[in-house]
């Protein structure tokens, strides 16, 4: 488990099936909330070279852990704009990632067609009638801000991470300040999907770590959080 | 139809050194692009017909002769040889997501692979493997001639299982709430 | 006869940049010069049948396809509209690089502009817009002085904004950093 490349799986949804093809399970909710654990082991073992990609590992994270909150919150809703299942999307990229394999096969045959090849020509001096000095500056002025955010195109990413580690060092700054907490009182009263999440994400390596305890009441009771 | 078209439309794209659009080949031969499209239609059945040397490849609006894949090797030894390069792993999920699922969206792509495809997009579309067109305000992208032609298919839809990857219900149903990430 | 030797013909010919002779093609082939002879001929026929928009031409022993007499003012009209009409969208945007950061290797300006340029890069050398040069090793690109002078320019540091656009901070980074994926 240790020294996990992020790197070595094409993404996020490529870690969640092979983990899924691993157990031999099926594509379905159950399966996904089973191999939750797993997922975000190899995210906390992973050394994050590139912001861009733990940002990207970490929304389907989210993704998994809404839906294993499900199962221990069952008072916990389905947020609108909810967007395409884990399920779904998980079904279409196998079947992609099928298709790829497949235009790997085509290309390793080397049935390729060639264009004409033209023949060499002499150059002759052809300027456009009328194509004028300002063209070309205005043509490089707009190469250079479609350039912009190409250029500054991380600092969004390193934006979201920051901020869900930040959360996260929250909670476990208000756990650790309180001798039991509810798991409402941590996400607060107004919180998004992001933030339940992001809550629930710490409230798992809380509990991995051993530093808190979890009760639950009854069934589909409140969570209460208690320093160990 | 207008009087010797196909044979028209087979003089310029024989004589161009790149590929030509429907609509520019309409605009040299003055007549409507639907029946550009017939003539173009009417050669490739042709071609494919006398199993010729040449085939008549289209990807979206673009089309171009090329030599025909079954004399591949036979071409490979006399002309500068072109190289796809190696693919990576995302590259090719990007490039089939592309190939039977265009004309598609950086959104669309990024809901079926999991991850934001801003990078892998524009290095694919500088190795000349796909390409993009500006479509009632959206980017949308396809897979190139060129890579066409070192798949040796004639068309996208000659890809295998193409009906099942291009229309499949687990996939629409995952891109009508697509929105990127 | 060898089996699709016609075919193979025809192949070999569209994709050859200059006339083949029956010496060359029946090498090519592996086969006699007669047989080649006998499929040249063969081919020749089939365009002339159909009437196609292409001929086969033999003088002495050289042998090429061209496009069909018929259509010689068509496809001189397309020529013509290729090297001497105005800039496509693409070409002004290659030229621009051309122009403002020479000199400027392919790869330098397809990472700046994020597409591959390499058919217009040749259209513009045949127009005598740019010129290369080999410098230690690479083949870098600059706009021509012959175009300059006729934008009515003596050096590129003339053109307005030169020096913000050539130093660019955002080109700088973007080519410092140049990751592939």
């Amino acid at each position: 488990m240790y020294e996990v490349r992020l790197e070595q799986f094409s993404g996020p949804l490529d870690l969640l099936l092979q983990l899924i093809l691993q157990e031999e399970l099926p594509i379905n909710s159950v399966s996904l909330a089973r191999v939750t654990g797993a997922y975000l082991e190899h995210l906390r073992a992973a050394e994050v070279a590139d912001p861009n990609e733990m940002a990207d590992f970490l929304v389907i994270a989210a993704k998994l852990l809404h839906l294993k909150s499900q199962t221990l919150l069952p008072t916990l809703e389905s947020l609108p704009d909810e967007g395409p299942s884990l399920e779904a999307q998980l079904s279409a990229y196998r079947a992609f990632v099928e298709a790829g394999k497949h235009l790997a096969g085509i290309l390793s045959k080397g049935r390729w067609s060639y264009p004409r090849t033209a023949p060499p020509a002499v150059p002759t001096f052809a300027p456009p009638k009328n194509l004028r000095a300002e063209h070309l500056t205005a043509a490089f002025g707009a190469i250079l801000t479609a350039l912009e955010p190409v250029v500054r195109f991380p600092t969004e990413a390193i934006r979201r991470v920051i901020s869900i580690k930040e959360k996260i060092q929250r909670i476990q700054a208000l756990v650790a300040k309180h001798a039991a907490i509810t798991f409402r009182h941590v996400v607060g009263g107004r919180a998004s999907k992001a933030d339940i999440i992001v809550s629930f994400l710490a409230l798992l390596e809380l509990v991995k770590a051993e530093a808190i305890f979890v009760a639950q009441s009854s069934a589909f009771g409140e969570l209460t959080l208690k320093k160990r | 139809m207008k009087k010797n078209l196909v044979e028209k439309i087979e003089s310029l794209l024989f004589a161009s050194p790149h590929p030509l659009t429907v609509k520019r080949l309409a605009s040299l031969l003055e007549c409507d692009p639907d029946e550009v499209t017939v003539g173009i239609r009417e050669l490739q059945e042709g071609y494919r017909a006398r199993a010729a040397g040449v085939r008549l490849n289209q990807v979206g609006n673009e089309v171009e002769i090329v030599t025909a894949p079954e004399h591949a090797e036979l071409v490979r030894g006399f002309v500068k040889d072109e190289t796809t390069g190696e693919l990576t792993r995302p590259q090719l999920e990007t490039l089939s997501v592309a190939a039977y699922r265009a004309p598609v969206t950086k959104a669309e792509i990024e809901a079926i692979r999991g991850v934001n495809c801003g990078l892998i997009l524009r290095n694919l579309m500088i190795r000349g493997l796909i390409t993009s067109e500006e479509m009632s305000g959206e980017t949308r992208y396809r897979i190139s001639l060129e890579f066409l032609r070192h798949l040796g298919f004639s068309s996208p839809q000659e890809l295998p299982e193409y009906e099942r990857f291009h229309g499949s219900e687990v996939i629409e149903a995952l891109l009508s709430g697509a929105k990127g990430i």
